[in-house]
């Protein structure tokens, strides 16, 4: 686990390293924090501390810009994220039902994670289905066509794979 | 499906199963007419075409067999009357009445062209009709910015260079100089269409005015209205003209430097537009000496991280530099101190792809298409409640009601219409007497919503005005970047008020505050977000008063969706089947097997599940 | 000299003859909607279904992915264009859907028209 | 010149220059658009919308602040709509505000409240939710709370743009946005440098230094202690603001009286050490010259370039002075030599420090500057802080009878004095150096290339045909600038003097605020201050610090001489890299 960070750790320094090669290197501060998520799944503060050290950029203002932005998650998450699209398609067609059976199965609010770690409620504005609305993200497979029943029956199934997992 | 007769073309009822159903049973259709529905084709009498053209359809007993559709406007003013015939996109123009018989007798008969009649078409747009044939959907449509969306392989340069892509931009590396390419965007009267609808070639003008030296131009992809997916489909499905677009600007105004700033819950979108930059620079068109030009240009891709306020420009290009995505007061304006304090050019990605078919069939030709102040076309994301979703591109000018009626088939389930939403949460909700506003910007505005990017909504009698309005301001405030005080502080208590409202608790004051906030807001913040953060409130207002005082002197909500004003009661339709009584989750339910049950509304939270669950018609909601 | 429409020019004779050594020139093409909200709609396991029959020796079939069209509450979205006839749009294809497309339309030429948009 | 053009204010015609914002133009017509987030030393952030005017043919109002004059242009200040939108929007402010004025320490001076009665804001229309985070009380000097910011963003302008310190942000956006260290850090644990200056430009309490008088005034009638007090040169030039004079007014009798009413048994000065300072940074700085020692020799009176230094320039910490600040050598002295000469027990010595800074309260924690096993200095209160204690003991501070010193170690020469500004303790070391170094008396004292308020001074003085080079920077984003000239060439200056706060100690953290038609750090004021304090230099007869009687007896009784063992137990520290959270040691960074 630590070798494993370790290895992610030296990724996310090789990616640093070529943006600082570049013009504006300091522009480049949302394009790491995207990196590290995406090695992290959130954004620790000691990845934080790092990146702001080597960017040569002050902590206070890189913590502004992670805070500012949504897609940034700054506690770790699930093992399922759940993005509830809130898209005015899916409001009129009943994305508000949906996401109230979701914070009732979960026992969560928007942007928390289940105390099992299985599942963090986010919401989305849109994910560009609206063809399909209401609909929710799962990690990165969209469901559509959910009301409040099937979306329990969804919740479930990932529980059943969790467990078989 | 293309059966339909235009006579029915404003019913707006006919539903799709139905059509399937008698689909099965009727002759394949031989021939799909489409005849051109735009003003100066109607001038050109075309509706008289279109009678004639029944009258002999109906006399060769050809009714069954071939369809007439009629068309919005097909930019072919100058040849028009256009009547095209398909299979085979035969185009005939400048026909008269006494021409019909001939056509019919020849093409529809006999198979035969009538060579002396046909005209070439050698535009852009409308390409969709060769591939679709032309269903009703796509009848009063025109498209330019999304001519090959949906008809070629987005991730296939090949494809896009088959259909003349890149043509534009090598027609102005070989014989145009960058003023004479602003003076055609200018010419075309094209207007930007992420919103605010500023003139285009005015905005080219400026940048490209600024001393030489290192500019920017930037394609503004964030879009983030909810309801709202247009430049995702148009960087999905063809991405290589609006990176097209941006080289000829780059060209224009003197830049060697492009930036896509596009969010980043568009994976699918990133990736084609990562690919089509590779294959781009792979054959020529970005990089060093352009198609052997001495003009260089390249684009890079910068990735958004959620944050609606990030559309404005000015934020974005705090976005870009790493920072807070916050505005900052305007002038200087972009076009003298943008990206890295250089001058830069912004449009967005509609904007950007309708410059090669600009460039190619001549900022004249543009100009011709749509209204007085608003020029081509626009793409609307047709959502909510009506039949056909969608993407749609019409010419301005086109009517509100023939895009939710014609286009999208009206209201599903036998709901009656009651607003449509453009403009998203910038915009406002028109009901029914302005259905046939023309879409253009200034009549938009007038109409108390705006263009905006392109969202459309659909609202039928279902949903309530107060809570759509409350939806729009949730969103606005919780997108608020928080620098001004008016947008920050102004639209949180917005919220409270509907909150309040919505949940029964309203007072006869809250709709004067909201009409106080929503009027000082509007003037006095920073930015386009929060400047037009007020109008989905106001315009519901405006036009639908009477529901707020509802919720405010009765305590009702007529649409029934404000939970806090409904109560369930159980009613004598109720055999004791228990099934409501399982549902409930909080045991507000009571009552004996075979008994009428009923409801404790002290303990009911509203949740409608023994309303959906109920096979009776039992539960009955107030 | 050769200016950069003699190169476009060029570039797009290559690519036209390109596309067509993949077979656009068969009797049938078949598009399949590849947009995000195709592929949300479950697109892709429909474009598995034509790509393992192409693989398995369907001939006389050209297959592309295309953009969205903006038929979103039809999606996913399959065309089957012959040259000269009115193109044929199904739409809310399934993977079973697209089986049946294949053995019957695209095999033995037979229209399903109930599927139709 | 540029040619005027001519604009409309309120429908007369007036004639203004170009290349101004409406703001400027309308303050020289005499029209003072109300303001809040404007600051004219920051960047225009165009955020806080009060100062919006209404411009003919624009859709919208303009920020005043931002939006520049053109030729025709007609503005109006004072429409019903604007006045209006602009009451709306500071009752907004308001209405996220906690309701507790009376209790609030900037009751009456604070800029809120004032706007929101020149708005004629009556009743509260808009309560709903309000922010409530909780004070962060865990710095020494700092308190930060964001319960009371109207996130107006000055102090983070004024945290990044003028010191540079980045220590604050806005977090969070919207309605949820917070100013805050990064990760919500206490204050303490962050790169925070205590200067203050998030203090003065704040209109409202979200910053406040940590406030001391309640205790003091318990030691004050502690009959068993002896008070002493000393007080910093820039406060005799600041505090009359505090009771309504113009800024420029020297104080420094009226306080001695005033201290001494409050209860204080003692009453000495920080311009003793000052003198003292210079005579051991002199020494000191002479001896880097002679042996070779590493040079630039930068000055340590700044307590909050002391902690900005050992944060992001510890590879400077061998060029800073060994000396002590002049408030710790006083409360050193105050505690071994003072309490030796009158034969009390140290421990029974409570020494307090009024100080125009907030940074000196985090130094005098310091552990490293005890005494003894005593804490040197046991309680600084800023220049607000004593004014308040006076007004609220009835002290009639203007009308009282100005006293003097106490002798032994409150006695100060024209040179101590001037540390106060920019500019000064260079000026002051180069008095005594010249005269150490060359045993000739420098006659034209007054070194003017390194007075005023430009952002970095240099000058050069000849010491027996030795250039010696000097820099002098004020405000930490100032002093980041020099020192990165210090960084690559390191030969360029012999000595340099840094403070951190904007126009020395005159323009610190702890200085009155600002007056009703006033601003935080106004140029002007400083200027006025600085020339008080040069004032009472020119008018000192003894203006070298080697010259003060005290000082020569202090070494002649008890020091023995500059830079002694004594004198380095006593009056000299050290300092070592600090690692607050968010830099990274270097060896950790591979």
């Amino acid at each position: 686990m630590v070798e494993m960070a370790q290895e992610k750790m030296d990724e996310l320094r090789t990616f640093i390293a070529a943006c600082m090669q570049k013009e504006y290197s300091d522009s480049y501060l949302i394009a790491v924090l995207h990196k590290a998520q995406e090695l992290f799944g959130y954004l620790p503060v000691e990845v934080m501390d790092e990146v702001a050290q080597r960017m040569n950029i002050p902590t206070a203002h890189l913590w502004g810009v992670a805070t500012f932005y949504h897609y940034f998650n700054l506690k770790p998450i699930g093992k399922y994220v759940i993005s509830v699209c809130l898209g005015t398609a899916c409001y009129v067609k009943g994305a508000t039902e949906v996401l109230e059976a979701i914070k009732r199965e979960l026992g969560v609010e928007i942007g928390q994670t289940t105390a099992d770690n299985l599942f963090t409620l986010h919401e989305a504005r849109c994910l560009g289905a609206c063809g399909i609305a209401p609909v929710i993200m799962i990690n990165d497979k969209i469901y559509g066509e959910l009301d409040a029943k099937k979306v329990v029956a969804l919740i479930n199934q990932y529980r059943k794979t969790a467990q078989v997992a | 499906m293309g059966f339909q007769n235009t006579e029915t073309k404003n019913s707006g009822n006919i539903h799709f199963g139905m059509r399937i159903e008698r689909k099965a049973t009727v002759p394949e259709v031989h021939y799909k007419i489409t005849l051109c529905d735009g003003t100066s084709c109607i001038r050109k009498q075309s509706k008289q075409i279109h009678q004639i053209l029944d009258q002999e359809l109906r006399k060769r007993n050809l009714k069954e067999v071939v369809s007439v559709h009629l068309s919005g406007c097909l930019g072919m003013c100058a040849k028009g009357p256009i009547l095209i015939i398909n299979p085979g996109y035969v185009m005939y123009g400048n026909i008269t009445e006494a021409d019909i018989p001939e056509i019919v007798e020849s093409h529809l008969v006999h198979d035969t062209p009538v060579a002396r009649l046909m005209v070439e078409e050698n535009h852009l747009y409308n390409r969709f009709f060769r591939i679709f044939g032309d269903v009703d959907f796509f009848g009063k449509q025109m498209r330019i910015t999304l001519r090959n969306c949906g008809i070629i392989d987005p991730e296939n340069i090949d494809d896009y260079l088959s259909v003349r892509g890149y043509e534009a931009l090598a027609k102005v590396l070989t014989d145009m100089k960058p003023e004479q390419v602003v003076s055609e965007v200018k010419k075309s009267g094209l207007r930007g269409r992420g919103g605010a609808g500023f003139p285009t070639g005015m905005k080219w003008e400026f940048t490209a005015k600024q001393p030489a030296g290192e500019k920017y131009v930037i394609c503004n992809a964030d879009e983030g209205d909810p309801g709202a997916f247009m430049d995702r489909s148009a960087i999905e499905g063809d991405p290589h003209t609006v990176l097209e677009g941006m080289i000829i600007g780059g060209y224009a105004v003197g830049s060697s430097r492009g930036v896509v700033y596009i969010r980043a819950e568009y994976p699918l979108a990133i990736k084609r537009l990562e690919k089509a930059i590779a294959a781009a620079r792979e054959h020529g068109f970005l990089g060093q000496n352009i198609l052997g030009s001495n003009f260089s240009f390249d684009i890079e891709i910068r990735l958004g991280a959620g944050a609606f306020v990030c559309g404005e420009e000015t934020a974005l290009i705090h976005s870009i530099e790493g920072s807070r995505g916050m505005p900052r007061p305007r002038p200087p304006f972009p076009a003298v101190s943008g990206l890295f304090g250089r001058p830069t050019l912004i449009n967005n990605v509609e904007t950007w792809a309708n410059i090669p078919v600009i460039i190619l069939d001549g900022g004249e030709w543009f100009s011709g298409i749509g209204t007085q102040g608003s020029k081509g076309t626009k793409v609307f994301a047709l959502a909510g409640k009506v039949r056909n979703t969608g993407l749609v591109e019409v010419p301005m000018g086109t009517t509100l009601r023939e895009i939710v009626f014609d286009i999208g088939g009206g209201i599903p389930n036998g709901r009656k219409f009651k607003a449509v939403q453009t403009g998203g949460p910038s915009g406002g909700c028109l009901p029914e007497p302005y259905l046939d506003t023309p879409i253009d910007y200034e009549s938009l505005a007038k109409a108390g919503s705006i263009m905006g990017s392109g969202g459309m909504i659909v609202i039928d009698e279902d949903s309530c005005m107060v809570n759509i309005a409350r939806f729009f301001i949730e969103f606005t405030q919780s997108e608020s970047c928080g620098k001004c005080a008016p947008c920050r502080e102004g639209t949180r208590r917005m919220l409270e008020i509907l909150t309040r409202i919505t949940e029964g608790k309203g007072c006869p004051e809250d709709i004067d505050k909201l009409e106080r906030l929503g009027a000082m807001i509007k003037k006095s913040s920073l930015c386009g977000l929060g400047q037009s953060a007020p109008n989905p409130i106001l315009s519901t207002i405006k036009n639908f008063r009477e529901e707020y005082e509802e919720h405010v002197n009765q305590k009702k909500c007529r649409a029934g969706v404000c939970a806090a004003m409904l109560s369930y009661t159980i009613n004598d339709n109720c055999v004791g089947c228990g099934a409501c009584k399982r549902a409930c989750p909080v045991n507000a339910i009571d009552g004996t097997r075979k008994e009428k049950h009923h409801i404790d509304p002290n303990k009911c939270i509203k949740c409608g599940q023994c309303y959906s669950v109920c096979k009776f018609s039992a539960v009955a909601k107030a | 000299m050769v200016t950069p429409l003699d190169i476009i020019k060029k570039k797009r004779a290559q690519a036209v003859a390109r596309i067509i050594s993949k077979g656009y020139l068969s009797t049938k093409r078949v598009y399949v909607g590849m947009a995000t909200c195709e592929i949300a709609a479950g697109s892709k396991d429909v474009m598995d279904i034509f790509r393992q029959a192409v693989a398995n020796g369907l001939t006389e079939v050209y297959l592309s992915q295309k953009g969205c069209a903006g038929r979103c509450n039809l999606e996913p979205t399959v065309e089957v264009v012959e040259e000269g006839k009115i193109p044929y749009k199904y739409g809310k294809v399934t993977p079973q859907k697209a089986r049946d497309i294949i053995e019957r339309h695209l095999k033995k030429g037979e229209v399903i028209r109930e599927w139709l948009i | 010149m540029d040619k005027k053009i001519t604009i409309y204010i309120n429908s007369k015609e007036y004639k203004v220059s170009p290349n101004q914002t409406i703001m400027q133009a309308a303050d020289h017509l005499g029209f003072h658009i109300p303001r809040l987030c404007y600051h004219p030393k920051l960047s225009i952030e165009g955020a806080c919308r009060v100062c919006i005017v209404e411009v003919e043919g624009m859709r919208n109002f303009v920020a005043s602040c931002a939006y520049p004059v053109s030729d025709g242009m007609k503005i109006h200040t004072n429409t019903q709509e604007l006045r209006r939108a602009r009451r709306d929007i500071v009752e907004l402010l308001v209405d996220n505000h906690p309701m507790d004025c009376h209790t609030c320490e900037r009751d009456g001076n604070c800029e809120l409240q004032r706007l929101a009665s020149s708005m004629g804001i009556r009743a509260r229309h808009f309560v709903g939710q309000r922010k409530q985070y909780g004070r962060d009380l865990s710095g020494q000097a700092v308190i930060r709370d964001p319960d009371k910011c109207i996130l107006c963003g000055r102090c983070v302008r004024m945290c990044s743009e003028i010191q540079q310190v980045h220590n604050l942000t806005q977090a969070h956006r919207g309605f949820d946005t917070v100013v805050m260290p990064a990760y919500n850090m206490p204050m303490a644990e962050s790169v925070c440098t205590a200067c203050g200056q998030c203090i003065n430009v704040c209109p409202t309490a979200a910053f406040l230094e940590k406030n001391y008088t309640q205790e003091l005034f318990e030691k004050l009638n502690d009959p068993n202690l002896i008070k002493v007090a000393q007080f910093a040169p820039s406060v005799r030039a600041a505090i009359g603001e505090a009771f309504g004079l113009e800024a420029g007014h020297n104080m420094e009798g009226q306080l001695v009286a005033a201290l001494r009413k409050l209860g204080f048994n003692y009453v000495f000065d920080t311009q003793f050490s000052a003198d003292l300072t210079i005579m051991e940074e002199a020494t000191e700085f002479l001896e880097r010259i002679q042996n070779k020692g590493k040079l630039p020799m930068i000055t340590s009176c700044s307590s909050a370039w002391m902690k900005c230094m050992e944060q992001f320039y510890p590879d400077l910490i061998e060029n800073i002075s060994t000396c002590k600040s002049p408030m710790s050598m006083q409360s050193a002295l105050a505690k071994t030599f003072f309490a030796q000469k009158i034969g009390v027990d140290p421990k029974k010595i409570f020494s307090v420090a009024a100080m125009c800074c907030t940074a000196k309260k985090y130094e005098a924690a310091r552990p490293e500057l005890d005494v003894e096993g005593m804490r040197a200095t046991d309680i600084v209160v800023t220049t607000r802080e004593i004014a308040w204690m006076i007004k609220s003991a009835g002290i009639d501070f203007l009308n009282i009878e100005p006293e003097t010193q106490d002798h032994p170690i409150g006695m100060s020469s024209g040179a101590g004095v001037i540390f106060g500004t920019t500019g000064g303790v260079m000026e002051a070391s180069i008095r005594t150096a010249y005269e150490l170094y060359t045993g000739q008396t420098l006659v034209d004292i007054e070194v003017e290339s390194i007075r005023g308020l430009k952002g970095i001074k240099e000058g050069k003085v000849v010491m027996d045909g030795q250039e010696i080079r000097v820099a002098v920077a004020h405000g930490l984003g100032n002093a980041c600038k020099l020192l990165d000239v210090v960084r690559k060439d390191p030969g360029r200056y012999h000595f340099v003097e840094i403070m951190g706060c904007p126009g020395g100690c005159v323009g610190g953290g702890g200085q009155p605020y600002a007056g009703v038609n006033s601003i935080p750090l106004d140029e002007d004021a400083l200027m006025k201050r600085a020339e008080a304090l040069y004032s009472i230099d020119r008018a000192k007869t003894i203006r070298r610090s080697y010259d003060n009687p005290d000082i020569q007896k202090l070494y002649k009784e008890y020091l023995q001489r500059p830079g002694s063992p004594i004198a380095h137990k006593l009056l000299h520290t050290h300092y070592k890299q600090k690692f607050p959270q968010g830099i990274i040691p270097k060896e950790a960074l591979k």
